[in-house]
């Protein structure tokens, strides 16, 4: 349906301008709205992503099988997984290598991850003086979980 | 007439001044307006609102860099904006700080395979905060400049010591 | 409806002889002639269309070595496209149809620069978003950086940027000796024509104010607005050439944070191109991710759930909102007041919370996906929306009060910055700009997608163009989309909430254009795909950059104050125009 | 006591004023507009966010001083005193009690105000000497202001001088405090005085010299460090001295109706202080809630609203006055 915009206004000097104060007036006297940070949080909601965090198991092993597909799901190529396979098909993940700073924080590896190994994190605290912090290492020189299923099994 | 012309550079008396300065410098930062993408309504705009208000630390904008200390880089950089951002970082006076925010600033972010587009503003001007994020909260902003003045005041007190 | 027979008869009558007319697939009526009889063929077909929505080329190269432009011209009486192609050799001229339609005015700069045409018959042939030196980057090629590159912390020794990099080190920036002299102007990026034209080199518009004869006969003198001002709102540059306060002739100078997303587009899967296209237009993602995965859909013949469907228009009004929050505010601010753009500020705040809760960011969603959307809204963002709704009229009867009620501001804004109808159907301008000109053209009313024929809204127009009639439509806007959000909370049907994709999405040959009402205007999203899981390309339409031209033929003869007030009002974001 | 030492003591005491009040005012807009905007300004340093103050001037202080390059050298350097001094100088004439008044020269209004039309001079200096575009524009404007609202503020403080019989403030204030305040007989006068006080201290809705959204920050573009810091306190301290002018002439000064002189004694200058402060109050209000007038709108406010009103207001004033003393002279 269309409507037509109502017509100008006809100025009334200067009740417009009282008009206007009297909002001035009501929002002075409202309370303020501020989280005041470093003391007060904003409660951040489940969905929140923010830099990519590993899961990890109860028992602290984690759950990434190096299976690389986030990182090829990942537009920027942030993710580079240095991965080693033995001749027993076990995986060692020399480093799980994240480039934080530039990466977008889409959630598209949470998504394509078949295991549930990473997650967006909740903390948005990132702020680093060092350019050597732009990437991480989230996992260095541990053995991939499909490497620690597969001993069990064979136990 | 500096002071350390006169007592030297290395005297308590200096290097105590220095560190209230520097107390004044890390509590009183005002960013320059000059927001170049999608960060900027994060860390310039909303960070001015009501909701952040950054204005409790001491923390508010000006127009001008010649009134700024701190520049927030807040989007990508590319060969046009190169120049400029180096020259508004010329135009400030020092003591002068960068804050690169969010993906673009640090690394180039999301465009970083488009050869238009300058990987890290780091490359141009020198940064002493980096923020991650695209775009980051408001409060990572702020916790950036919470970063920002420890270091400023870190540096005094490394002086100091020595 | 408009008839290919209609069409044949006013080309007969201009004697142009089209290679074929026929529809074709998704895109309807297409009409293939030669680069020889484009201009006539504008000039019988100008009476008929009133706009000229989109040009946009592709890099037909491999296929039979030929470069293809493509016009989209619009009637909006009929409401009805006609696609207009012709083909050029790589390297060839392209003639400008600016004395048919202003809007292709920018447009055709970038086509021109982005394929490595020339262009002739322009008034203002410069490079638009490139600069001279740089390769036409949407040339297939033309290669972009590979990853390595890109994350390497030197750059290789051939990279475009490093040349200018390591000046910029070495010298640092000193200003030009006479900053009057445009020629010292880092501005000047190139010419696209194969002559220099003549005339001044900035400003260069079609517009020009004469010297008032009562006033003092001074000199003019050339102002640099932005890139850093604070109320360019982004990475504008307008050149004004000044007498006093008053500006004679304009020009706006973008580019500033050009950033290839659609040579990207080319290199990203199909579910990866809303995490570009979100920062695009980074105030209303949710919109231009709509348009992808329509225009996916399209292509790939997904059917999409109801309910996905309901929650994507739920989505795009709640972002909406959040976006002409971020412009009501400002445009005050651009008028001197401060409070009413704080307050819109918080006001934003709980629907970006909302937005949060929702998508799990505030401003880049990435949560419009072909096929539906990544995942079901939750209770608690029902329950939030509903608190919102309860005080959000009153909000903005207050923000109505705050700042329009008051005298001064109707002085500024009444009367300024007039935009005719004439220059709003010409130069392309659509959404609120055209509809503040009296164009009574809606998308979500006239073509509507998604959901939105289910819901029932008003499409506020004026007729004045001022600044006065934009704030008047837009206010009304937010207040259709606070009744559409309530609709969508009562009315949400049940199901799923996306449809089942594989994980890799092979979109069949062929190629398509969907326009959404995006809060800006039309921003629509043309693919070309070529069977592989990657689009071929992909044409993003900023409606900005549309009704950027509109503001720069609107400049001349402003104060320099009500100038100020008037860019604010076109409501930019950069990210799109330069994309 | 050597008369030169009390000179000198004076001065340091007005100079010590002046930079409290213009800091106290910086601090009160950013908690009066925060507040006002939902926010609440400063508050993590000091009690209240007050160290802040402490802060941003030490910071000035010892921040790099620029030179553009091609400025004119000498009057960059100048320019932001010819802002400071002058409005350092009108304390010296504010009568903040019955005893506490630097100087008291019997013609003070009249010195107060050509003194407040100095550092227009200076802003124009100090546009000029950037060769800054957006500056520039900032100093003529600055001028075309100054000859807009110097006349009608002039006429507005008129009134008073009239009930008063004299031109000395002290003595406007001690003859209010006999009868009733000025602001009753002469409410046009009032409101037209707080008009062109606003535009004199160029606050919104008449900041045409700096302007932040059209011309950046206007005169003060280019300059940084402790010159800006010196206009940026000018500017407040204006604004103290239009408030404490204000009150002088039309809200009784330091005199509250009722008490006498003597039984206020030394609260005259809290209750002198606090008046000015709940008139800056105000214009802090309407300073972040209105839009700014264009340049020509403000001219024409200037010369075709308060110059005629100022005009005829002044001449019935004076007619009913002389009728009034005819009357009673008659009966």
């Amino acid at each position: 349906m269309m409507t037509q915009a109502p017509p100008r206004p006809q100025s009334k000097w200067p009740f417009g301008l009282f008009r206007a104060a009297r909002i001035a007036a009501k929002n002075l006297f409202r309370h303020n709205v501020v989280i005041q940070y470093p003391k007060e949080r904003y409660n951040q909601p489940k969905r929140s992503r923010w830099a990519v965090e590993q899961i990890f198991a109860d028992d602290g092993s984690i759950k990434c099988t190096a299976c690389k597909i986030c990182e090829q799901s990942c537009p920027d190529h942030c993710i580079e997984i240095d991965v080693e396979t033995r001749q027993d098909k076990t995986k060692f993940i020399h480093s799980w290598h994240y480039e934080r700073a530039a990466c977008m924080m889409c959630g598209l590896c949470v998504e394509a991850c078949p295991f549930g190994a990473i997650r967006m994190g909740h903390d948005y605290e990132l702020a680093h003086r060092e350019p050597g912090l732009k990437s991480i290492d989230l996992l260095t020189e541990v053995e991939a979980a499909g490497a620690r299923k597969k001993e069990a099994e064979d136990a | 007439m500096a002071l350390d012309s006169v007592v030297g550079e290395n005297s308590i008396v200096f290097l105590k001044s220095e560190q209230f300065f520097d107390w004044a410098r890390g509590r009183s930062l005002w960013y320059m307006a000059f927001g170049i993408a999608c960060c900027s309504l994060e860390g310039l705009i909303a960070a001015a609102g009501p909701r952040f208000d950054f204005d409790r630390h001491g923390i508010f904008y000006r127009g001008v860099p010649r009134h700024s200390d701190v520049m927030i880089v807040a989007g990508t950089v590319n060969r046009k904006m190169a120049v400029i951002v180096k020259r508004l970082y010329e135009m400030m006076p020092e003591p002068r700080y960068v804050i690169s925010m969010g993906a673009c600033a640090n690394a180039g972010g999301p465009f970083r395979e488009y050869p238009n587009v300058v990987t890290g503003v780091d490359k141009i001007i020198p940064v002493d905060i980096y923020i991650p994020g695209c775009p980051p909260r408001p409060e990572s902003v702020q916790y950036g400049f919470l970063q920002l003045r420890k270091k400023i005041n870190d540096e005094a007190k490394a002086r100091l010591d020595k | 409806m408009i008839s290919s027979d209609y069409i044949t008869k006013l080309l007969h009558k201009a004697s142009v002889a089209p290679i074929s007319l026929e529809e074709e697939g998704h895109l309807g009526l297409v009409l293939r002639i030669e680069v020889d009889d484009l201009l006539a063929t504008f000039k019988a077909l100008r009476s008929s269309f009133e706009q000229l929505i989109d040009l946009l080329g592709a890099d037909l190269l491999e296929r039979d070595n030929s470069i293809e432009i493509t016009y989209r011209l619009r009637s909006l009486g009929e409401n009805d496209d006609l696609v207009i192609k012709v083909k050029l050799a790589p390297g060839a001229t392209l003639p400008s149809v600016t004395d048919s339609y202003l809007s292709a005015l920018l447009p055709e700069r970038e086509a021109c620069e982005m394929f490595g045409l020339k262009l002739s018959g322009h008034p203002n042939p410069k490079y638009l978003l490139l600069s001279e030196g740089i390769p036409p980057m949407l040339l297939k090629s033309v290669p972009i950086r590979s990853h390595e590159e890109a994350q390497a912390a030197e750059l290789p020794s051939d990279d475009l940027s490093l040349q200018m990099l390591n000046d910029l080190n070495e010298r640092g920036i000193e200003p030009p000796e006479d900053p009057d002299d445009p020629l010292q102007n880092y501005l000047f990026a190139g010419w696209l024509s194969p002559e220099p034209p003549e005339g001044p080199l900035v400003p260069r518009n079609i517009r020009r104010v004469s010297d008032n004869p009562e006033a003092l006969a001074t000199d003019h003198y050339l102002l640099q607005m932005g890139p850093q001002h604070p109320s360019t709102h982004g990475v504008l540059n307008v050149a004004c050439e000044m007498d006093g306060e008053t500006i004679i002739s304009s020009e706006v100078h973008v580019g500033n944070l050009h950033r290839g997303i659609e040579k990207l587009a080319e290199n990203r899967r199909y579910n990866q191109l809303a995490t570009l296209v979100d920062r695009g237009d980074y105030v209303g993602g949710c919109n231009t991710e709509l348009a992808v995965a329509l225009s996916v859909e399209q292509l790939a013949g997904i059917e999409v759930p109801e309910r996905a469907s309901w929650i994507r228009v739920m989505m795009a009004e709640i972002n909406r909102l959040a976006s002409h929050y971020i412009w009501f505010g400002p445009s005050g601010l651009d008028s001197g007041a401060m409070g009413i753009f704080l307050f819109c500020l918080y006001d934003r705040e709980l629907w970006l919370d909302v937005l949060e809760e929702i998508t799990g960011q505030r401003m880049m969603f990435n949560y419009v996906r072909p096929g539906g959307v990544v995942a079901d809204i939750t209770p608690r963002s029902i329950a939030m929306i509903e608190d919102i709704l309860k005080i959000a009229d009153s909000r903005l009867d207050e923000h109505y009060e705050a700042l329009m009620a008051s005298e001064i501001y109707q002085q500024r804004a009444c009367g300024v910055g007039v935009v005719s109808k004439e220059d709003a159907l010409s130069l392309g301008a659509t959404g609120f700009v055209a509809r503040a000109s009296g164009v009574d053209w809606d998308l979500r009313r006239d073509r509507p997608y998604a959901a939105y024929d289910k819901m029932d809204f008003d499409v506020m127009v004026a007729d004045t163009g001022d600044i006065w009639a934009r704030m008047v439509c837009r206010l009304d806007e937010m207040r259709q989309s606070l009744r559409i959000i309530r609709q969508c909370l009562d009315g949400m049907p049940k199901g799923d909430f996306t449809a089942k994709l594989p994980r890799v999405l092979r979109v069949p040959e062929g190629e398509c254009y969907v326009p959404v009402e995006s809060t800006r205007g039309e921003m629509g999203v043309h693919i070309y795909s070529d069977g592989t899981d990657k689009p071929y390309r992909m044409r993003y339409r900023p409606p900005t950059l549309y009704s950027l031209m509109t503001a720069d033929l609107t400049l001349p003869g402003l104060f320099l104050a009500d100038a100020i007030v008037t860019l604010g009002s076109f409501d930019f974001c950069f990210g799109e125009i330069d994309r | 006591m050597n008369p030169w030492l009390v000179a000198l003591l004076r001065a340091l005491l007005i100079l010590l004023v002046m930079l409290l009040n213009g800091a106290m005012a910086i601090y009160m807009l950013r908690k009066v507009l925060g507040h006002a905007h939902l926010r609440l300004g400063p508050t993590e340093l000091g009690p209240a966010g007050l160290a802040q103050l402490l802060a941003d001037i030490v910071k000035l202080l010892v921040k790099e001083d620029r030179h553009p390059n091609r400025s004119d050298r000498w009057l960059y350097i100048i320019a932001p005193f010819i802002v400071f001094v002058p409005s350092f100088m009108t304390f010296a004439f504010i009568p903040f009690s019955n005893k506490l008044v630097a100087a008291n020269p019997d013609l003070s209004l009249l010195m107060m105000l050509a003194f407040m039309s100095i550092p227009p001079l200076g802003i124009f200096a100090a546009g000029w000497a950037s060769r800054s575009k957006f500056a520039t524009i900032g100093a003529v404007r600055a001028v075309g202001g100054m000859i807009t609202y110097e006349i009608p503020l002039l006429l507005s403080a008129l009134p008073p001088v009239m009930l008063a019989g004299s031109m000395n403030l002290q003595a406007i204030v001690v003859s209010q405090s006999t009868s009733i305040w000025y602001v009753l007989p002469c409410l046009p006068s009032f409101i037209m005085f707080l008009i062109c006080a606003q535009m004199e201290t160029s606050q919104t809705p008449f900041d045409m010299t700096e302007a932040d959204q059209e011309l950046v920050a206007g005169f003060a573009t280019e300059y940084s460090a402790m010159r800006f810091g010196f206009m940026y306190l000018a500017e407040f301290a204006e604004n103290f001295v239009m408030a404490a002018l204000a009150v002088t002439l039309f809200l009784g000064g330091w005199t509250l109706p009722g008490i006498s002189a003597a039984a206020l004694g030394p609260f005259a200058v809290l209750v002198f202080v606090a008046k000015c402060y709940i008139l800056i109050f105000l214009f802090m209000m309407i300073r972040g809630t209105y839009s700014r007038y264009r340049v020509d709108h403000y001219m024409e406010v200037g010369w075709k609203r308060l110059l005629p009103i100022s005009v005829v207001w002044i001449m019935v004033f004076a007619a009913a006055l002389r009728v009034i003393a005819m009357l009673k002279g008659g009966a």
